[in-house]
């Protein structure tokens, strides 16, 4: 068992005909992800990949049964994207798509709390790895391998350096979730943890985070009061200067709050054991 | 993205919120003349994106258009946390009976906005929320429905406004709200709000920071972008749509992907202690095609504090072979003199790496690991200082 | 209160729907001279609120000026629906390949805006959804959250667009939201909305009504009420603070509060049968003070049918005695000539009945009971015709 | 027992110092209703009839711990005070003003839906009046007198006249509740011959209606499937012409639907007896 995404979960691809998202159905389907279907307005009928195009989400999901979506639409337009999985009552929604705009994250979480059934992940995130079975966004495959090892980071790029190091260590993955670094995320460090924590298949965790917010130290309090599975965890941002934001929305140490030191001292006062490097972590986990 | 003071206070202005401002002056003759032409005493202020440019002297009275004119000669060009002041505001004085803090900004851990008032005004509100937290009044705002008129009320009454004042208050703070949705703030803030001498309430000062993620939507509010206070090489950067920030390190950095352009920069700080750190923080973003590289590279060389780089490429989706031969063109084009630290993985990184290793470059030096990459780096850079 | 097509397509135009419009004359000459600016081709509409103009002769075509002038001397003062018409509007004429159906309303059972939308316009809606509900889509629009473009899209492709015209479709129904929403309509509809010879998108006719309850807070569009399209005895009402709508009968009502005054004409309707029935609904509001009853008296009196005045006061929180000394003055002041049948019921009811009875008016009959005023107000009524 | 408020409901007045605020206050006071407290930004402190003014909504709740608040704020401020009465969380809230955006309604009746606890009646109503214990509203309480009829109905007035009629026939009444005339009301009919169904004090009821919507339709349905008690009814507005307002917001009859005929003819079928007359209702109930 896996958290989240397996192989029977069966995905419609929502800006299927851009270049990303083009691009990132046939990676997503050379993997051997059960990519059912995609939607574009307009583009009803066509084919992309071999997978059949949508007019509308309701459509898509009424033809193909699917039970998740990955948004890869550009720009603004991602979050009526996200509207429309939310209305259609898709399961799990994963949104890539980067930037969108805060004020419009925090309406759509605000519109969750009435649907505590559906589940979304990012936006501003590469979305999912369930080694082996299901990729559903742009975590590269080749570098994980199935294990025990859940991965939950704000991080693209620094995940897969994770990933690789653990698999180059021999420790395979459970599922790899990029939660994405806005500061208003769809679901957050504690969600994923208390699906590691409730999965069989998992039983080491890696929590990967970054300045800004206050995430890490919720997280520490949690892991503290409910995880009894070994985590480890890096924070990167630790030589950026105060005040400036580092390239994710969220990345930025505010009025005293945010650092990197702050969020590796409540994470060890949890019993985590924190990296000062990410080539560290498989070792941390041993 | 900040904006300046008399850009903040010119919204303020068209949604409806007083705001007494006078004009911007990028000489002290033309302070002189703004001057003139208001009468009477008016206050010069640096108009500069950092905070606590009263204490550093950017804030000046003058009773006369000959003193702003002096006021003036003194802040422009004045440096304050770094950034040089290129312009003042001249705006008419105001008799001051009360500073009351009022601001809007978003709370991460709820996803919520909130609206902070302080009846104790004027100074940091971070200060009095960590000497007086009671006197730091928050007030939630539904993300949907927005800020009801009651809240407003509920706020006035809390703060310990006097009641006579509530109508007006409630007005503005109503205001600010639309202030903040309509143009997609991080941060809209009057501080101080004042009573005056005449019992009203006026936005003396403003800041606004503005959502970069929203910016799309707001291409009027992009144009505000003042372009001298920040580096040229963010400038730069931001055209070739590269995020970097200039830091004061000597190591460059060119990563893929924010979090690892971080900790790049972090292991160069762990292995390079006190005496060797990061240059900058630079997230190339997807790929890394040879045109994009070579700007970033130019970006990066364009300060000559840099006495190293290290590339830190994961190879993603872009196998590692193209960013080899995308890296020694952007070399070809930019011919740096500083030595490079180049370290790929992921798909086809040792295909890559062999590419690399065969062109034999001058001070071009392969790293398999981050750590060994880092490590080289700060050799590299201690080498040449 | 309704808008007029020349009024609905201004505000379209507004909020960026194309809408090809012309001017409105008052006169033919007027008509031709707007023709002959426009050139070619034009159509003379008259400016009604009342539905079924093109049946009724009330839109041509003229193909020039003169033709114009003609078409607007015979719809001008045509009277379409017992509403004569003051106003045309010249419109340029436009190739049509195709009429579509699309407009917002309110669901009063599900509390929710409609989108309604159907390929098959040009005609009534509510005959299609008569005749074929399937060619009708309707998409509920969450009040709060407002319409999603990706609504839109499905409306686009359940009701058959073909897919070259989705973009420019789905941008006008987004901007009849606002339209709608802005104005706090009740009803935004463009129909049709023409598919042109040139394959373009423009609203051909529109219409607007909006919530009478919102026009506090919309003063602008509260002046864009047409005096002339109602009764003048209206507008009297609607200035006196009294809800009056005039109607074909004999018997003149006055009443406080809607239900009851709705009530009082269904029983002069029920012991008038075919013969007699009322000449108004008319709610004076709470109280009953004298100049208002005046006021009321003589709105109702205005109407040469009136053969006869209910009052039917129910003195909830105005005591009975006061309404009597209050109708009596308002008697004096207006002097009618016709039979007055006066009930009143509630607070001090006797002691006000005993008022009007003590001053022995000529006309003025009492009564006690619901079922009595109404049998002898349709006595009175049938004895003076 | 009777539905809605009774002599132990504790209410505040939103409004109270406007001109029709403080008049209906001392009526209320005079009937025994335990009116608690009133509300009214910057006079809080002040007193009206006898009764202490607070600045918010949630400073009367919590000084007074009143449980039911009457609102009558002139104008758009209507709205405003709804919400203020619900983020305070009063269970049972009373708007008399009219008149009120049907859009603000349509909003609020969907942010309700976050909160089923929370009854809304009105706006553009005459209250609640629990003879002889409660007068919640502007309905005047010397007409009506304890007893076992329960009556609903959209009109002000005309509900006035059916508790005299009833009154004077010796039929005392166990709650009255106007929900108004809007075509978007805070609570419909169903909801409260519900409450009438459920409470063992009433033995029959009364609904009164108006042409415009279906809302007199859809009650006939739920009553013919779940009322066991007796109803009678009447429906104002037979002799109204189609299309046109008549008064109330929502008394409307518009493409062929809120015809009196065809509300009275689904009432009959429902087995409710349907009065020619208001002054037949009495009769009809024996």
């Amino acid at each position: 068992m896996t958290i989240l995404a397996d192989k029977h979960t069966k995905v419609i691809v929502q800006g299927i005909t851009g270049r990303e998202g083009r691009f990132q159905t046939r990676l997503m389907v050379d993997y051997g992800t059960q990519v059912v279907g995609g939607v574009r307005a307009g583009k009803g009928g066509e084919w992309v990949e071999g997978v059949p195009v949508f007019d509308t989400v309701s459509l898509a999901v009424e033809a193909t049964g699917a039970n998740c979506s990955i948004i890869y639409v550009p720009g603004v337009g991602a979050t009526d994207a996200m509207y429309e999985a939310i209305d259609a009552n898709v399961p799990l929604i994963v949104c890539i798509t980067d930037p969108v705009p805060v004020m419009d994250m925090m309406k759509i979480k605000e519109y969750l709390k009435q649907k505590p059934e559906i589940r979304l992940i990012g936006p501003n995130c590469p979305g999912l790895l369930t080694p082996g079975q299901a990729k559903i966004g742009i975590i590269p495959g080749y570098v994980a391998t199935p294990g025990n090892v859940g991965i939950v980071s704000k991080s693209g790029t620094l995940t897969y350096e994770v990933i690789n190091a653990l698999t180059e260590a021999g420790m395979g993955q459970s599922t790899c979730v990029g939660i994405g670094g806005d500061p208003v995320p769809g679901t957050n460090f504690i969600e994923v943890l208390e699906m590691f924590e409730n999965d069989p298949q998992t039983e080491k965790v890696v929590l990967i985070g970054e300045i800004g917010g206050r995430a890490e130290i919720d997280a520490a309090e949690w892991i503290k009061r409910h995880m009894t599975k070994p985590v480890a965890s890096f924070i990167a941002g630790r030589s950026a200067p105060p005040g400036t934001r580092m390239g994710h929305a969220g990345a930025i140490v505010e009025g005293g709050e945010g650092s990197a030191e702050d969020k590796m001292n409540a994470l060890r006062a949890a019993g985590v054991r924190v990296a000062d490097n990410p080539e560290e972590i498989p070792g941390l986990l041993k | 993205m900040n904006l300046h003071e008399h850009q903040t206070k010119a919204i303020f202005q068209r949604f409806g919120i007083p705001a007494p401002m006078g004009k911007v002056a990028t000489t002290s003759d033309q302070a002189y003349e703004i001057a003139k032409e208001l009468g009477g005493v008016v206050v010069v202020k640096a108009q500069v994106l950092a905070g606590g440019r009263g204490k550093a002297g950017g804030v000046k009275v003058a009773k006369s258009p000959e003193e702003a004119r002096e006021a003036a000669g003194k802040i422009l060009g004045m440096k304050i946390k770094d950034l040089t002041v290129h312009n003042v505001l001249v705006d008419p004085g105001a008799s001051i009976t009360k500073e009351v803090y009022l601001g809007i900004t978003n709370d991460r851990s709820s996803g919520k906005p909130v609206l902070i008032c302080s009846y104790e005004g004027g100074v940091e509100i971070e200060e009095v929320a960590k000497t007086h937290p009671e006197l730091v009044i928050k007030e939630p705002i539904h993300p949907i429905m927005g800020l009801h008129p009651y809240q407003v009320m509920n706020v006035a009454s809390r703060a310990n406004i006097p009641r006579e004042y509530w109508q007006e208050f409630g007005d503005i703070a109503l205001k600010l709200w639309q202030v903040f949705l309509q143009n997609d703030a991080v941060l809209a803030e009057i501080n101080p709000l004042v009573i005056t001498g005449e019992n009203k309430l006026i936005a003396l000062d403003g800041k606004m920071g503005l959502d970069d993620n929203a910016l799309q939507r707001h291409t009027d509010l992009a144009d505000l972008r003042d372009l001298t206070a920040e580096d040229e090489s963010e400038t730069q950067a931001r055209e070739a749509g590269i995020s970097y920030v200039k830091l004061n390190g000597q190591i460059g950095c060119m990563v893929n992907g924010a979090g690892l352009a971080m900790t790049t920069m972090d292991m160069t700080k762990l292995y390079g202690g006190d005496e060797v750190g990061p240059a900058n923080f630079l997230d190339i973003g997807g790929g890394a095609k040879a045109d994009r590289v070579a700007a970033a590279l130019r970006i990066i060389l364009s300060d000559p504090n840099v006495k190293a780089v290290l590339f830190n490429i994961f190879g993603g989706i872009t196998r590692g072979d193209e960013v080899a031969r995308g890296l020694l063109q952007a070399y070809e084009e930019v011919k740096p003199n500083v030595p490079l630290i180049i370290r790929l993985v992921g798909t086809n990184a040792k295909e890559g790496r062999e590419i690399i290793e065969t062109a034999q470059l001058p001070n071009v030096i392969t790293a398999s690991t981050l750590t060994e990459a880092a490590q080289k780096a700060v050799q590299a850079a201690k080498g040449a200082m």
